[in-house]
C-alpha cells in the first residue's frame, strides 16, 4: 500500500543515485517539485526516461546528474530548444550524456509493455528512418500476415515519479485533464511516488478521472503547486511566459547556474 | 484595426494558405506554433466542423486562444474526448484515422524527408535539435502530409544531415515498399509559395508563388535545382476575412 | 461522421448476409434490442464475435443465424450454461456452428490489434494448455530477451455493434460504467452501429464517461432499453431473474423457439 | 434465525474454508459463484482490506449482496478504478499485480490441472461447457490459484478431457519451464476437505478434512488412488461470526 510521507522523504528513500528514473507528465502534471528534490538532495548519475524532457529534465541535466538520457521529444514546446540539453550533448557540459532516443509512439508502447510485464510491444514505425539505427529497436515478422513491424523493448524503470491533482488518506490516487504516459508509467516501473496538489477525506469521482488503486503505489506525497511551471488542470495554470522566459535566460551557463542555486538549490545569489 | 491599413506579411500569407488547405478536412493532427495557428484559422473561417486533434490525447479541441503547447488547459477543457497517449498513438494516429497532419522540420529534401533531429554528425552534431516527437508515424499513417517551413536555403538541402521522417523516400513506389498506408507529403507550403511532388518522381516543384514573390529568389532559397511549374499559379492573396480573422487570434 | 438512424434502417444498412459480426458489451450494455432486429430482418450465416456469448447470442444461435461463433467464454453468468450455444455445438441443431475459441486475453488482445490496425497482438497466454491447438494462435520470440510468446490475429469484424448510454445529435456517444472491449470492437471494425438509451442536446461529461466521437462511428440508433436483460448503468437494471429464467426456460428447443417467436419475432402463439 | 438452529451445511463450510484463505490476502482475483460469496465473506469477517478484482474491470469493488455477474452494476459503482477488458488482462492481471485467483472447473486432475471446455472429445463433445473465460492467463500470472469445487468422481478425475488451464502441469518444474509467473494452485477447496500439493511431486494430498466427513467418501469421490497427508487435520468448524455473516449474506 502506498505509504504517505513527505516529499523529502519519499525522494530519500525511492531514489538513490544510478538509478533509472521516469519523471512523466506530457506537458500537463510535470513533477517538477520532485525533481527539484531529487537535485536538492545531490542524486548523481542518474538514467532519466521521459517522452519531453521538457525544463524538467533541461535543469536536471543542466546541473549534472543526469548520465543517460531516454527520449524521444527534447524541446521546450512551442517555444523552441532546451539549451541545458544541447549544451550537453554538443559540448558535454556539464558533463557528457548518453543518450538514446525513440519516437513518441515507440516510447509510449516501451511503458505500455513495462506495465503489462511484457518484454516488448510491436508497432509499425521507425522504418525507413536514421533512428532505426541509432536506437534500439528490432525487426519482428507477423506469424499470421508476414508483414515486418518493429518491437521495441519494455520500459522497467527503477522508479516512476508522477504529479496528479489528489490523493486520499489510503492513498488512492486521482487525476483528470490530460493523462498521458502516467499510469503506465506507474505501472511499469518497480517503485512509484506520486506527489499531489492535495490530500483530501475522499475522492470524489470526476469526469475524466483515472484512479491509481494505492496498493500499486509506493509513496504519496502532498506538494501543492508541484506541477508548476506546468500545471494540475483545475487548479494550477500553466506559466507559458516562465518556458519563455526559460528559452532566454537558460542559453547562458552562467546564468543558469545563478538561477539554480538561488531558486532550487536555495543558495544565496554570489 | 482595421486590414487596409496593415501590410499582409509572408508569414500572414504562409499561415492563410495553410488554412486553404483543411476547407474540405474532415480531421487535422497538429504539432504547436504555425500549424496550430493555420488549424484554429481554418475552424473561424474556411471549415468549421474541422476537427483538430493534437499528440497530447485532446481529440476535437477547440482552442479560442492558440496554445503555447500541444497541451495547454484550454485543449483539454474544450476536447470532445482526451485519451492516453499510447491509445493516441495506437488506436488513432497508427490505425490511419487522420486525414491530414500539419508537420515542421529543421531540414527537407526534394523528396520532402525530414530531419529534426540533429544538423552535423549523429555523434557531434553541430546543432542538437528536439528529435522525433511523433513525426516519424504520423507521416507513415496519416491520410496526407502538409510541410509548413520557412524557405531557407539551410532548410531546404540537397541531403539531409538525419533522416527522421520518412516524406517520399527515395522517389515513386518507396512508401509503398515500406508498408506506410498515407500518401505522404502533398504540399510544402513556405513564405514563399508551394511546392507539390510531381507525380512521376516525387520531387518537390514550385506549384505555387506568393504575391510579389520572384521566382529567383525561390530558386536562390532552395538547397537543389528547384524545378518550377509549367503553369506557375500566384497565391490568391489573402482576404479581408481571413485576414481579419487571422489578426485578431493572434490579438487573442 | 455517425448517421442517426432507426434501428431497423441501421441494421438494414449495416448488417448483411455472411458478415462477420461483434456485438460486444462485457456483461454490461449488451446490444440487445439491435441482436433482436437482426433475427427479425433474417440475417443469415453470420460470424458472431464476441467474448461472452451470453444470453444474445445463444438466442442468435438458436434461431439458425450463425455460421461461424468466435468467442471466449459461452457460459449464462453465475447462472450455468447456454443451452442453445450447447445444443448447436453438441447436436447440430438446429445447424452445424463452425466455432474459434480464445482466452479472454487473447480475445482482448486481438480486438485491441484490431482498433490500432495491426495484424496481431503479442501476449504471454494460452502456452501448455490444449486450447493453443484448436485456434488460432503463434508462438513469436522476443528479439530482445528471446522470450517465446504468443501472438494472437487481430479481430476486424465487417460490423461492431454496441450500446451506450446517450449520443448527442452528431452522433458523439458517452458511455459509462463498465467499458469492456466496445471502444476496441468499434474502432475495429469496417463499419459501426451504437444503439443508445436516449439521444441527448449535449453529453454532459461524466465520471468513468467515455466519449466516442461520432466520426469514428458510421450509424447512432435511438432503443430505450436496448440492453435489456442486460443494463445500462444508471438507466436500467440487470434483470438477473431472466438470466435464471432462460437457463430453465432454453433448455427444450420447442420451448425457445416459441418464446422467440412471441417475444422477438412476435409473432402470434401457436 | 439463530446460528444453534441450523445445521451447518458442507457448502458452507467449503465457503468459510475459502474465505479463511484470505485472512492475510491482500488482492483475490474472483469469479462468480461461490468463490465471489467466499470472497466477500473474507471481507466480512476476515479481512476488511481485501480488494475484490473482477474480470469485468472493476477494481477494488465492495458489493453488498453477492453478484449474480461478474459485472453486476453494484461492482461498478463501488469499484476503487474500472478499467478496460484489455487493461484488466494487460496490466493487471498479465503483470502479475494479484496475489490469489479463485477459480473453479468442471474437471481437475491430481496435478491441479482444469478442464472448463469439453466433457468427452473436443470435436463431438458430450458435454459442451463454457470455455476458458480468463482461467488461462489468471492461472499463470496470478500469485497462486485456489480451486474450488464439489468433491465428485466425475470431477476430481485420473484424466482430463481437456486442459483449459494448467495447475502444475505435468508435475515439478512444469511451470518454470512454461515461464508461468505465479505458484500455481496452492490448494483446492471441496464440500469434503481440503487438497493441496505435496511439494516433492506437486500431486494433490488430502490435507484437511471436514468435520464429520469419511477419509473413504473423500477416496470413493477422488478418481485417482488420493494421497492423505501424514497428519491429517480436521477442519476447525465454522463459527458463529462466520457462519451468522455467510447466512445473512445470503439473506441479502
Amino acid at each position: 500500500m502506498a505509504e504517505l510521507m513527505t516529499l523529502p522523504d519519499a525522494i530519500a528513500e525511492l531514489v538513490s543515485d544510478g538509478d533509472s528514473v521516469a519523471l512523466e507528465g506530457f506537458t500537463h502534471l510535470i513533477p517538477f517539485a520532485a525533481g527539484h528534490e531529487i537535485i536538492r538532495q545531490g542524486r548523481q548519475d542518474l538514467e532519466l526516461i521521459r517522452m519531453t524532457p521538457d525544463l524538467l529534465y533541461d535543469q536536471m541535466i543542466g546541473i549534472g546528474i543526469a548520465r543517460r538520457l531516454v527520449f524521444s521529444y527534447g524541446g521546450n514546446p512551442g517555444v523552441g530548444g532546451l539549451h541545458r540539453f544541447r549544451d550537453a550533448i554538443e559540448h558535454d557540459w556539464p558533463r557528457a550524456v548518453e543518450i538514446e532516443e525513440h519516437s513518441h509512439a515507440g516510447m509510449a508502447n516501451r511503458y505500455a509493455a513495462g506495465a503489462a510485464d511484457l518484454p516488448c510491444a510491436v508497432l509499425r514505425g521507425y522504418v525507413g528512418t536514421d533512428l532505426m539505427a541509432r536506437t534500439t529497436v528490432a525487426p519482428i515478422t507477423c506469424p499470421f500476415t508476414g508483414e515486418r513491424l518493429v518491437a521495441v523493448p519494455a520500459l522497467r524503470p527503477d522508479v516512476a515519479i508522477v504529479h496528479a491533482q489528489e490523493a486520499d488518506r489510503e492513498g488512492n490516487v486521482q487525476l483528470w485533464g490530460i493523462p498521458g504516459v502516467q499510469k503506465e508509467a506507474v505501472l511499469a516501473s518497480r517503485r512509484s511516488l506520486i506527489t499531489v496538489e492535495r490530500i483530501v477525506d475522499e475522492l470524489e469521482p470526476r469526469p475524466g478521472g483515472i484512479v491509481i488503486p494505492a496498493w500499486v503505489i509506493t509513496a504519496v506525497a502532498e506538494a501543492p503547486g508541484g506541477s508548476r511551471p506546468s500545471y494540475s488542470l483545475g487548479i494550477t495554470d500553466r506559466d507559458n511566459d516562465f518556458y519563455r522566459f526559460w528559452d532566454k535566460m537558460s542559453r547562458d551557463r552562467e546564468q543558469f547556474t545563478e538561477w539554480m542555486n538561488e531558486n532550487v538549490l536555495g543558495l544565496a545569489k554570489r | 484595426m482595421s486590414v487596409a491599413t496593415r501590410e499582409v506579411t509572408a508569414g500572414e500569407t504562409q499561415t492563410i494558405v495553410a488554412a486553404r488547405r483543411l476547407r474540405d478536412t474532415k480531421t487535422v493532427f497538429i504539432g504547436v506554433g504555425r500549424p496550430s495557428t493555420a488549424a484554429i484559422l481554418a475552424r473561424m473561417v474556411h471549415n468549421p466542423e474541422l476537427i483538430l486533434v493534437y499528440e497530447s490525447g485532446t481529440i476535437g479541441a477547440k482552442p479560442f486562444h492558440i496554445p503555447l503547447s500541444i497541451g495547454d488547459g484550454e485543449l483539454a477543457e474544450t476536447a470532445d474526448s482526451i485519451v492516453s497517449v499510447p491509445e493516441m498513438f495506437n488506436y488513432w494516429i497508427g490505425a490511419g484515422r487522420i486525414d491530414v497532419a500539419f508537420l515542421g522540420a529543421a531540414q527537407i529534401d526534394r523528396h520532402a524527408n525530414l530531419n529534426s533531429t540533429v544538423i552535423g554528425e549523429y555523434e557531434h552534431p553541430k546543432t542538437r535539435l528536439p528529435g522525433a516527437g511523433g513525426a516519424p508515424e504520423i507521416a507513415a499513417s496519416c491520410g496526407e502530409v502538409i510541410v509548413i517551413a520557412p524557405h531557407a536555403k539551410r532548410t531546404f538541402v540537397e541531403k539531409l544531415d538525419f533522416v527522421t521522417t520518412v516524406g517520399h523516400g527515395d522517389g515513386p513506389g518507396a512508401r509503398e515498399r515500406l508498408g506506410f498506408r498515407g500518401r505522404g507529403p502533398t504540399a510544402v507550403i513556405t513564405d514563399l509559395g508551394v511546392l507539390e511532388p510531381e507525380p512521376e518522381t516525387c520531387e518537390l516543384m514550385l506549384t505555387e508563388i506568393h504575391p510579389g514573390v520572384d521566382v529567383d529568389k525561390v530558386r536562390e532559397e532552395t538547397g537543389w535545382e528547384l524545378r518550377v511549374a509549367e503553369h506557375l499559379e500566384t497565391t490568391e492573396p489573402p482576404n479581408d476575412e481571413e485576414l481579419e480573422a487571422l489578426r485578431d487570434l493572434l490579438d487573442r
